[in-house]
């Protein structure tokens, strides 16, 4: 199909300028890194508090560190006027949203690859109990992040602002599902919270919307 | 053929004396040093980690000196030793960061804990990782020589408060061990502890060596390919 | 062939078109002049969707580029003020992308075709960002033409293109011309700008306040033209 | 002195365009807002341990929103190659730096005059025991880090992975200041600390290292 | 005055100078040409002091820029590829902007003046990102005129400027000249770069290749000149 064609060489794009040209993979580890690093001595607590801190370190580390993706997943574009050029293609525009959201969350899933391990060895922590659930709630929430992310990048990307305006359109619509994620994250670390189930199902539910409604709105949000 | 491709009379030297001091100074930390009382045989670490933390430390203080030589006199030999000391100093870096750990986890019973020391002593592991990514980050020479060097400088700023984080505040690390009362080792210890740091720095005078001689062979290359396509 | 029917934009409160009526044949060669801030690179951008007009009527071959859009594109090549071109890619690469996006086949050969055209063969392997204004210009001129466009839009295209390479793309334009490719040009360049058109538009104020048939019209006419025409705004 | 009118002409230039242009200021107090509000839920922790947590999330914040405003602070500059025509001009190096550090200041003692009282509010905590101190080592270190992130902002904007490299050269410079500045307002706080007045001395030595350093450095970072 | 002696420059492996020697009389008007990418721009900025050459001496005005660049700069007024403006301060803030930082006296006045000049005094009020490319290069050039430098280099000024602008710019040129100003300009078009020039220079592959006075050279006996000199390198 000439949609995967195009969405497969706008991606093989993406990988080449962004990856090749600027580090932005080790880089963004070690920013994730560091920021383990700020939160493990600004925040030190004991062991058994850490077990109900560590989901929120983790997926506030996260939310900082996609932020840091989103901002440069468009500048490439803006250089020169890419996106002009990419806009007089005839390519479906949800192509565009597509290969830049497939690039960013391989990326995250990267970061958090490296560096989630370490931060279980750096506060000392056993480990989740239940390691499928936490898998599974990572993975989620980390999609959801970056579905809407990418969207909202290109939204900001589109204004005078940029940059600056992205994380405070994003923060505000990514909290319900950092909340769930978090309190999914405490559940599958053995801590009992009630309704964890339940905040799953919430977390699926917004992976489906901020798949759906991106995918019929970013054909407006790049009209002209 | 130029000099640089050729091993100097001064480096097989180095390299052999390295060598020998090494294996003696692993003798006396592994066999003849007595163990310690309450540690046990954890404590050998004691030799490597602290000789390579102070190696490390040197290392960063040459990158300093040379950033600074670099900026005055803009020679790109000054260069070539503040990244190669850096790479080094990376290096002992990471010996410390692994030899700590393991020396922590029987003896306070945690891989890891946010100790200003062991702070300090990571993020200088991460700083200097960074003076390696401005290199990366980078295309012409001179450019990429006077930032780095910038950055050389202003790093150093860390240096003294790993050095000095345990001897001005009680840490969970333990204290100086040379203070201006002497030196709190038992003299077998002593030899021992000696004998490594020795090793170590001969081991960092020999890397350096080497490296510099081959960061000017490379130098050379780059040269000789230039007149080669123009 | 491409007709605009009252073409109007502004922005905030500036109306910066103020009816454009346009109209080029299949396979004409349209020149457009005027005084900087006319609004020419305007027109283009909306000729080439990339900018939505505030009112009026844009046809392409027929066809509202409201409606069809995304069929129409396919028929554009666009060379802009920028060269929409990717500073960490290399020229080659840069080409390859646009060319599969516009599936373009047997895309190796005639991206070959292309760089040598333009006098880059020798720097395919280079990233852009290295570039000179120059070698910036020719790339963008080989990622304009890599999916063989009917309807070519250029925004002062021999900007800073040396000598050799104003040759080479007037020859480009001679050989699109003969081969019944639409172009339509903006220009300050009175000499090249005159030399093969068919049509000669002259912008000014947001309005067409002039329209010849340059082959009838002789040079030193038509700049008196245009002088007096900006006189008159002034 | 010819040296401070130019500092106010570059600082005039400054508040013109990224004040007026780009609404830094505001979006700069919604991003911390919303940062505090991440951590409100994602660390909920009972009030008597809000003491020895807030100090790190105050610093966490303001080190994230403090980001923010260095990775702005040279894209002006960038557009059209403007850094260019600075350099072109006969002036000290250093007033673009004294000017563009005292910008990032001002945000920054505008942002943290908004946000922290609000923390107190929503962290539903007392507020500091002692206000003066509490006042001085958030000025200390917001000094600190402005120095050197100004200064760490513009080596990086010479470079090409630019305002991703930024983050990562800062944060490990950046620690020991935060260190310190995260136990003195625990001591501010009145939480019993010891040596706390000594982490304020090394505050200060860092605010005059992080001076006199990027004065006597910053010609050489623009030197071409 | 402005001698240059071996000027190199070298990025990574890639020598785009080999030996410039230039030598410039004060008050001389020199154009210098060369096909794209053969290390104009680069030149220009070299002596502009905004790129450190890799070997070899500037002197302007018989002092080295390495020694003395900060009081040279004030001698020095540069239009480039890049327009140098803050795309959100209007066009009267960025004069006034760099007109305080070159601490030019009566500023006020200056500004009007030269706004006018260049045929911008209707959108002094207005952002420099809604100004149109022809509208930024007029403004550029006030912007480099703002402290009236006695040395002038200019790459490619004419670029995007219309038929009147281009007048105005020449004008601005010639008066320049006879007021002994010193001026180095980069071009491609043989009919503004050769009018009013002492000197004129062919730039090839990093080496000056020609050099002549063009009163005594006829253009045409020039431009084959310039056509040899690039069909032996490429
Ligand atoms: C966990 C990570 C650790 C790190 C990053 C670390 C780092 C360092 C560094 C950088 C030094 C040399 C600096 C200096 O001498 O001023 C040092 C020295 C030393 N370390 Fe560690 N260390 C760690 C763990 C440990 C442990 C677990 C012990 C033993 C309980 C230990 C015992 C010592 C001793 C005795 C010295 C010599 C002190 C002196 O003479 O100053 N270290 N360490
Ligand atoms: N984003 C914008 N906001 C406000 N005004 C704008 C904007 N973009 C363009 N304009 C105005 O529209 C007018 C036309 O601009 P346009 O770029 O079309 O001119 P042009 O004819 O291409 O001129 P040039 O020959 O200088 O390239 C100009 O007066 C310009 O100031
Ligand atoms: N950053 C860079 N890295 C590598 N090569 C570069 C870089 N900048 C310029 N070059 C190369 O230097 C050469 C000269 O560039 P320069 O911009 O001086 O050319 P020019 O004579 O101004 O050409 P034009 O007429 O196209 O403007 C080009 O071949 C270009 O590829
Ligand atoms: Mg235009
Ligand atoms: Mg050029």
């Amino acid at each position: 199909m000439s949609f995967i064609r195009k969405v497969r060489s706008l991606l093989w794009k993406e990988i080449r300028s962004e990856l090749q040209g600027k580090e932005m993979l080790s880089t963004m580890i070690v920013f994730s890194l560091l920021v383990v690093v700020v939160f493990g001595f600004a925040i030190d607590l004991n062991k058994d508090l850490m077990g109900g801190v560590l989901p929120g370190i983790i997926w506030i580390t996260m939310t900082f560190a996609g932020i840091l993706c989103l901002n440069r997943s468009f500048t490439a574009e803006q250089q020169n006027d890419c996106l002009y050029g990419l806009m007089l293609c005839p390519l479906d525009r949800s192509a565009i949203y597509v290969a830049k959201t497939i690039m960013n969350l391989l990326l995250m899933v990267i970061v958090e690859g490296v560096t989630i391990p370490l931060f279980f060895i750096i506060f000392n922590y056993p480990g989740p109990q239940q390691v499928g659930l936490f898998v599974i709630v990572l993975l989620l929430g980390t999609y959801c992040f970056m579905a809407v992310g990418t969207f909202l990048a290109a939204l900001s990307s589109a204004t005078k602002t940029g940059e600056i305006l992205m994380p405070i359109l994003l923060i505000p619509l990514i909290i319900p599902v950092l909340l769930s994620a978090v309190i999914v994250t405490k559940g599958s670390f053995g801590l009992v919270v009630s309704g964890a189930d339940l905040y799953l199902k919430i977390l699926v539910v917004y992976g489906v919307v901020f798949t759906v409604l991106p995918m019929l709105l970013f054909d407006y949000l790049l009209e002209v | 053929m130029t000099e640089n491709t050729r091993t100097s009379l001064i480096e097989k030297v180095l390299a052999w004396s390295t060598f020998l001091t090494v294996f003696v100074a692993l003798y006396l930390a592994l066999v003849y040093a007595p163990t310690e009382k309450t540690m046990g045989d954890v404590q050998r670490i004691f030799y490597f980690h602290v000789a390579s933390a102070w190696v490390g430390m040197m290392a960063f203080l040459v990158v300093f000196v040379a950033s600074i030589a670099y900026l005055l006199t803009r020679q790109a030999n000054w260069d070539i030793y503040a990244y190669t000391s850096a790479e080094i100093g990376v290096f002992f870096t990471t010996i410390v960061l692994i030899t700590g750990p393991i020396w922590a986890k029987p003896i306070w019973n945690t891989w890891w804990t946010w100790d200003p020391r062991l702070t300090t002593t990571l993020i200088l592991w991460f700083l200097y990782l960074a003076y390696g990514k401005i290199r990366l980050a980078i295309g012409e020479e001179e450019k990429k020589a006077r930032l780095a060097a910038v950055f050389g400088i202003l790093a150093f700023a860390v240096v003294p408060v790993d050095f000095f984080a345990i001897r001005w505040w009680r840490t969970m690390h333990p204290g100086a061990l040379v203070t201006s009362n002497g030196i709190a080792l038992a003299p077998d210890m002593m030899l021992a502890f000696f004998a490594s740091l020795f090793a170590f720095t001969l081991l960092y005078c020999y890397l350096m060596m080497r490296s510099v001689r081959i960061e000017r062979i490379k130098a050379e290359i780059r040269l000789l390919k230039e007149g080669m396509f123009n | 062939m491409i007709i605009t029917r009252g073409l109007i934009k502004t922005i905030g409160s500036k109306k910066i078109l103020k009816g454009v009526d346009l109209e080029i044949a299949p396979g004409e060669f349209v020149t457009c002049f005027g005084p900087n801030g006319a609004g020419k690179s305007t027109t283009l951008k909306i000729l080439a969707m990339l900018s939505k007009p505030s009112g009026g009527q844009v046809l392409i071959d027929g066809q509202d580029i409201r409606e069809n859009g995304s069929t129409l594109r396919r028929k554009i090549g666009m060379i802009s003020h920028n060269s929409f071109l990717y500073d960490n890619l290399t020229a080659r690469e840069n080409l390859e992308f646009y060319g599969r996006m516009y599936e373009v086949p047997d895309l190796k050969r005639r991206i070959a075709r292309l760089l040598d055209e333009v006098g880059l063969s020798f720097a395919t392997g280079e990233p852009v960002h290295s570039f000179s204004r120059g070698m910036q210009q020719r790339l963008s001129i080989a990622r304009a033409l890599v999916h063989n466009p009917p309807i070519l839009l250029m925004d002062e295209p021999y900007t800073g293109l040396d000598e050799m390479a104003k040759g080479v793309l007037n020859a480009i334009l001679s050989q699109l011309a003969q081969s019944k490719h639409t172009v339509f040009l903006i220009t300050h360049d009175f000499d090249q700008g005159l030399e093969q058109s068919d049509q000669a538009l002259i912008l000014v104020g947001g309005r067409i306040a002039y329209t010849c048939n340059p082959r009838r019209v002789k040079r030193e006419e038509f700049r008196r033209h245009y002088l007096e025409l900006i006189g008159g705004v002034k």
